[in-house]
């Protein structure tokens, strides 16, 4: 499991997400999809359905209008 | 310059947006933050907040920030920016705010060059209120104040603020952009950042005008609302009007 | 009288020589009569200095370029007469609840409507009761002569930083287009910081925002309950000025313009033998209660009758009501804009009223 | 000491002109002066007036409905404001346009007040400045009022016209001498009247 | 209770349809909350009647449609919420000066500045005193429940005609939104004839004009005092809810909203043995006067406490105090916006006034 | 058809002009005058007064007139004309107050395509408050609030109020006429005309500008001042830029 | 007979729909009604709730400091309106998202309240029409207040649907039945109460 | 003088008139001149110097921004 971890090492802010679905819409790979979990607000948050395919190429994050996806120090 | 990607400009505050799912003013409210690190100004910007769904631009934008009134963001700007001039100052105006009960004091301010940048999020409709037509209301477009769909005979046809502004000689940098794919992400942050140094390099007047999705009042998912966006583009068109800003940095 | 330096200037270049006086840092206006020499001597004056002058569009896009200049702490101002006044209305409110320092002057000319452009007080109520909405107030200065214009204009800048409340001057016509000589005194006008709130870019401090819009309920009500205390210590500004002797039988209130007549009026009925007394209030808001008091307590026994001329159709005379509070007679003697009394008509409204408020009078 | 002056006559033949200066010259002499124009929002010709005081002590009104001397540089000045006058006020009339056979009664009126008849245009044109008889009323005025001397009125005309309309300053000095002239030699008041000029 | 036909709507919705029932040619306006339900529900209605519903750029745009259609005789009006009104001051002052007539709503909101969008009482001074410049008045009505407000906006248009004089009806953000049972009643609404003056065409008769511009003093002068004339006139509609038995310790004064608190504080107040009525000002300008006079009179020897709560920090308390002027004590009871005080709290706030006013109460 | 020369217009009262001399203000009311005879509509007209020189328009103009505050002239047309279709409804302006405090009123009433006719006298100035400076005010000009000449990169370039109002769809007729001589006072005339034919027939905004001669305040003699008209346009080309009224009577 | 009602929930759990209903309801039943909603200008999610008033007397005050009826769809709406309620008043309680066994105290407080619990949620989801349960609360109001008869509220319900929405009737008619019939079989609250429905 | 009269018919309503010139200028024939005579407003009004050349064009009161030239009747 170590190469999933490598290749979706992006961190979900799931309390930010707004279930809008962009992120899977434009994600390139289809990596993405929703969850049946809910967030606090009620929203079902997105989450890396196939990790694998991702190729890290931003365009979740740059579509997101909700900064889900985030790498942390770096 | 390479994107940084995932990590969220620092000039953005971490505070969840109040928008609705899916609405483009998160998307840009992150893409001027983008501009505001890249161009390394956040100690010298001073934001004017517009009354419209952004009207809490303040909490998410970590710069000095006023509230100016429904329309009015143009001429505190202009205040600001003459008696300040080594701030950077912009406005961030719905279209109903810029272009509706503002078009006066947005127009003149473009009309007499300021050294102002102005972004202007063309939803076309008053979001904040629930969804009145604004001048932008394209023609048979329902709104709650078109309940018919907006008859252009009647109500006039779109106002073209980027392109009407290009035209004057004011104006240094105007353009028409979206947030509707990340392409045209990409392109409307090259367009603020432009828009800022019309400014910053004393040009004139630096103007934006964004297509933004506004899924709850256009009763869509925010899928469709995307695909809204290009449709959009048919009365809308969009491009850089005007551009007299070099290439570069300040 | 000892010989001083003095030039014979309009009012209204009196006002803009005041805020020259207090380093002004912008002017944004508008043109409109009487009182469009403000701008014109600013438009001369101000870029020699390096200071902002700018010819606004309108009323309206004037008072919110004030409104973001003093958002960045700096002095600015903006000057008008009545009806480019009233499209200042939602600004004001707005300025007030930011709680910005920033400084009007209103030239009041005759209404309602477009009216005239002589003299009149018919914006009394607009200046002090508030043209905007919501609850907030305007801090009012009424100066009755040119080097009073000068002064209180210079004053109005830190009285507007003193409370970051915009302060508004209240002049007319008359004392803007008038000539008087003006002393160009060396004023101490206080610069108050304004480090803590002013937006001048997050340079070593976190950013900071300022906003009116509180849609919590209990935070609009702080906000409220805020700017009400700080109108509670702008109590401390009222001031009048105080032509009384004491056992007067009519007490005469009357500013600006109109108290210059009266005075004179006032002199005349002295001379016939009428104890008559004066009370010119030069703040109308907060307006001079203490004034009214310290009369009606020194003759408890034998209250004066209050006569309030003004050059409108009765405005002030209800705030000194307010103040009497049935304690005495109060009589109203509106002028209508735009047809002045003489000081000797006045005199004779002032006989008049007299006799027929069947109250106490001399032979 | 309290002079309430009405200066009256057409647009164009320098009333506010004169009423600046009279003040002018009076704030130049240490009085406490008010002028007040009335003005209006046409750019254009029509009658024209104003109000100067000159006073020792504080002036409180700015308008008089009674006069105590009077500029009057045409007939429709005349009707209007001569009925205004203070009883033994003065007042000069321009002779040019107000011939003393234009008024009615006359000797009625020399009664109550002291009249002087200056004829302003034709002094003015006989130095080819026709535009110049207001401040012969001015010269007048200095000769039969002696509020102020001569070198107070210098200091305020250079005052008023300036360093643009300098130029101006020798001819308007003239006019003004030759109204003060023409009292002094068909009118005794400069030798009742002690110049009581202040410094 | 007898079964009529009720129709349950927002206040906002009852506004409407009054003007409807009224007839209404033409409706011009703005959005703004809490009072968009109105150009929302013309907006499908009107077009149907083949009137006009226009959505403006503006207030500003919107109040000068209204008096470019008002001057041709028709029936129209504006609504808006208070920052919104705000930027109709000069119109306002225009609108009366040309005596025109002229219907406007104000639902207040929260302020000042953009402020909040709750419930609010904080432009009382607005419509009273004036936004605008110089001495005019708005016509002021302040209905309680969706009933008044869909008639006092219909009879607005008949009083705005009777006396050519813009109508104000002052609702607020609680009346808008809340839902009530509206009896859709047949209402007669008087049309006085425009013949005499509107401006239609110079079809068979001379060519007319009408303004406001009078630079000639005495002019101005004569238009005041016609205007005063009018407004002194106007007095005869002055209208109140009186809630009073006669020998009343407490009197609460209270309009709008708050009236409907305070009726329920007044209640309890009852119920617990105090003596104490109410009187619900329904005409804010003219202020009901004699309704007051009249609690004055029939208690000349032992006058009640007048206790007047708003939803501000103390407005109206002002024209209740200038009507008692001093012979009974007047306490202000503001609640600035936007929290509102449950009936109980009023009533609490109401029996602490008592006490601390150290006059008679019952034990 | 043959112009009636000697012969004023029946719709101009014989009311003595308040205007200075040479000043184009009277010029424009007579041919105003001239084409609501022409046209048959003194009967159904109403006419707009703005605050300016012309404020007293109704002194001369023999139709029924109201007065707008400052600026507000479109928007009291739009509203008087949205309520009497079948009226004839015309404002007359200054450049300040159609250009400036006017210009939100203004622009919206023309992107509306309102069926009204709007004048502007623009003489580059504030006429009535004593020569202020104007959005019109060309470069260099000196007026009272710019007294060192009025620079560009400062106060921004002159509002071109025909041109951009051309650009709308709601406009069917605007253009920029002059009175400086006999030839352009004919070709006023006509725009005039074509301007109200636009409302007539229904087919939107028509907007004729007019340069204006004001010696008053350009501090020249009226012959002078017509020379000035003619450098003025050079900054304000004189034409018609939009035109989609058909030739003929209505 | 006067009842003051708080409905509260997640914004999206039809409260203030179901407000509406109720008042309008309240009306066909010939009461006086009034409702007030706590609006927003966001167009978000959310809690929200608002208050509905029933009397057969003239209602002053639209707002309540102690409510006389709850209807409470979630935990935070009966924290937050519980303490609230009056003696001896009574509330509904959606008890799919706030089981009795997480209310504290609950002994005490049904010494003081009479609490329902009804599985609304459930109810809804049993005829697959989640989205209904606010209906099923009316359902369960209907009974236990015995305010209106079901031919009133099938009344209002239908003014309230209009015609775009007709199609709607009879799914919201269930879910309501739903929840009456809840009360019936889980409560006794029917047969204390007659119907005290009007005409 | 007949011929004279038959060529100027046109009346000059000399209380109009403000010396602005614009008709002098103007007119093709050079037929105005201004007078030495004032009206009651002060202006030194148009008179027709040479009436004999007048061709009735009309262009004096196209131009004339205060319509002093007028023919009655007809
Ligand atoms: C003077 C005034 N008028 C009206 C409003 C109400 N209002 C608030 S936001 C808004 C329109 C917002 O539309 P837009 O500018 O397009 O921004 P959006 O919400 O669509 O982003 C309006 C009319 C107000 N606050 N102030
Ligand atoms: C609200 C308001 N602001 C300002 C004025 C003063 N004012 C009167 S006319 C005018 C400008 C006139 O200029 P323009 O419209 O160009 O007309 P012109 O006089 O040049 O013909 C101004 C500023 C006013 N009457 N009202
Ligand atoms: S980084 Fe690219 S591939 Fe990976 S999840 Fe995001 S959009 Fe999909
Ligand atoms: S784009 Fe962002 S907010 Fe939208 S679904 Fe994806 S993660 Fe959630
Ligand atoms: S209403 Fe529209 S513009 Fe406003 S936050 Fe929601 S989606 Fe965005
Ligand atoms: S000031 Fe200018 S525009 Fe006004 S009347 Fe005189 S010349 Fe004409
Ligand atoms: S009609 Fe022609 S030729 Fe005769 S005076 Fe007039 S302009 Fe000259
Ligand atoms: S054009 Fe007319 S106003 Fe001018 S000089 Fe000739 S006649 Fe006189
Ligand atoms: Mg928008
Ligand atoms: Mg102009």
């Amino acid at each position: 499991m170590g190469r999933r971890e490598k290749i979706f090492e992006v961190k979900i802010r799931e309390e930010r997400c707004k279930s809008c679905g962009l992120c899977v819409h434009f994600c390139p790979k289809k990596v993405l999809d929703f969850s049946e979990r809910r967030n606090a607000q009620g929203y079902r948050v997105v989450y890396p359905r196939f990790p694998e395919k991702c190729t890290s190429c931003g365009i979740c994050y740059l579509v997101c209008p909700d900064i889900v996806f985030v790498k942390e120090g770096e | 310059m390479p994107e940084k990607f995932f990590h969220p400009p620092k000039s953005l505050k971490d505070t969840p947006f109040h928008y609705c799912p899916g609405c483009s003013h998160s998307i840009a409210h992150r893409v001027l933050c983008e501009v505001i690190d890249e161009l390394g100004i956040q100690e010298k910007a001073l934001g004017i907040a517009s009354i419209g769904c952004s009207c809490f631009l303040y909490f998410y934008i970590d710069v000095d920030i006023v509230e100016a009134p429904h329309g009015r963001a143009c001429a505190a700007a202009t205040g600001a920016k003459r008696a300040n001039p080594d701030m950077v100052v912009f406005t961030y105006q719905g279209d109903g705010d810029f272009g509706a009960i503002g078009w006066g004091e947005s127009f003149h301010a473009a009309l007499r060059g300021e050294k102002i940048t102005a972004i202007m999020m063309n939803n076309t409709l008053y979001g904040m209120t629930g969804g009145q037509a604004s001048p932008t209301t394209i023609p048979e477009q329902k709104t709650t104040t078109t309940p018919f769909g907006k008859d252009p005979s009647e109500s006039g046809y779109p106002l073209r603020a980027a392109e009407i502004l290009a035209g004057l000689e004011g104006v240094a940098f105007s353009g028409r952009f979206a947030l509707n794919n990340p392409k045209r992400i990409l392109e409307t942050k090259k367009a603020i950042k432009k828009a800022f140094l019309a400014q910053i390099k004393g040009l004139g007047f630096g103007f934006v005008e964004i297509l933004s999705a506004c899924p709850i009042n256009w009763k869509m998912d925010p899928i469709s609302a995307l695909k809204r966006v290009d449709e959009l583009t048919q009365v809308f068109p969009l491009g850089t009007f005007k551009d007299e800003v070099k290439e570069g940095q300040p | 009288m000892t010989a001083k330096k003095r030039i014979l200037v309009k009012g209204a270049e009196a006002i803009a020589l005041g805020a020259l006086k207090a380093d002004v840092d912008c002017y944004f206006g508008y043109p409109i009569t009487p009182q469009s020499d403000i701008p014109e001597l600013m438009a001369r004056e101000l870029p020699k200095r390096g200071k902002v002058f700018l010819q606004a569009e309108s009323e309206l896009a004037a008072i919110n370029m004030v409104l973001g200049a003093a958002a960045t702490g700096k002095r600015a101002m903006t000057t008008s007469s009545s009806p480019g006044i009233s499209l200042m209305g939602e600004a004001f409110s707005y300025i007030a609840a930011l709680e910005l320092p920033a400084v009007v002057v209103n030239v009041m000319r005759g209404g309602p409507g477009l009216g005239g452009i002589e003299v009149s007080q018919g914006d009394y109520f607009q200046a002090v009761k508030g043209g905007g909405h919501g609850d907030y107030h305007l801090l009012v200065l009424a100066p009755c002569n040119a080097q009073e214009q000068y002064e209180f204009t210079a004053r109005a800048f830190e009285l507007a930083e003193k409370y970051r409340n915009p302060v508004m001057v209240l002049s007319d016509a008359i004392l803007a287009q008038m000539k008087e000589p003006l002393e160009l005194k060396k004023l101490k006008i206080k610069r108050y910081s304004v480090e803590e709130w002013a937006l001048t870019g997050a340079k070593g401090r976190p950013s900071r925002f300022i906003r009116s819009l509180f849609l919590d309920a209990e935070e609009l009500k702080e906000k409220n309950l805020t700017l009400q205390k700080k109108y509670k210590k702008m109590e401390k500004e009222a001031r009048a000025e105080f032509i009384i002797e004491g056992g007067e039988e009519v007490i005469v209130v009357a500013f600006g313009s109109m108290a210059r007549l009266a005075k004179e009026a006032c002199e005349i009925l002295k001379q016939k033998g009428y104890a008559v007394g004066m009370i010119r209030p030069i703040t109308l808001f907060p307006f001079p209660k203490k004034a009214i008091e310290k009369v009606l307590e020194a003759s408890a026994e034998r209250p004066p009758v209050f006569i309030v001329p003004e050059l409108n159709c009765g405005q002030m005379v209800e705030d000194v009501k307010l103040c009497v509070e049935g304690r005495a007679k109060v009589i109203s003697l509106p002028y209508p804009p735009s047809v002045i009394p003489f000081p000797e008509d006045l005199e004779k409204e002032i006989k008049k009223c007299l006799k027929s408020s069947s109250i106490r009078q001399r032979a | 000491m309290k002079l309430e002056v009405i200066l009256s006559g057409f647009g164009g033949q320098g009333i506010l002109f004169a009423g600046n200066l009279l003040a002018q010259t009076g704030m130049v002499a240490d009085y406490n002066v008010t002028y007040l124009p009335v003005y209006g929002p046409e750019m254009r010709g029509g009658t024209c007036n104003c109000t100067v005081i000159i006073s020792d002590k504080e002036i409180a009104s700015p308008i008089v409905k009674k006069p105590s001397f009077l500029i009057i540089m045409n007939y429709p000045s005349l009707v209007k404001f001569l009925p205004r006058l203070k009883h033994n006020g003065r007042a000069i009339i321009n002779s040019d346009l107000v011939s003393s056979e234009s008024v009615e009664d006359l000797e009625a009126l020399k009664k109550k007040y002291r009249l002087y008849f200056v004829p302003v245009n034709s002094l003015a044109e006989s130095i080819e400045k026709p535009f110049l008889a207001n401040l012969c009323m001015i010269g007048a005025f200095y000769k039969i009022t002696g509020l102020f001397s001569k070198e107070q009125f210098k200091k305020a005309l250079k005052a008023i016209l300036g360093e643009k309309k300098a130029h101006l300053f020798e001819p308007n000095l003239k006019a003004f001498e030759l109204g003060a002239e023409y009292i002094e030699s068909h009118y005794s008041a400069s030798k009742k009247g002690k110049c009581k000029s202040r410094k």
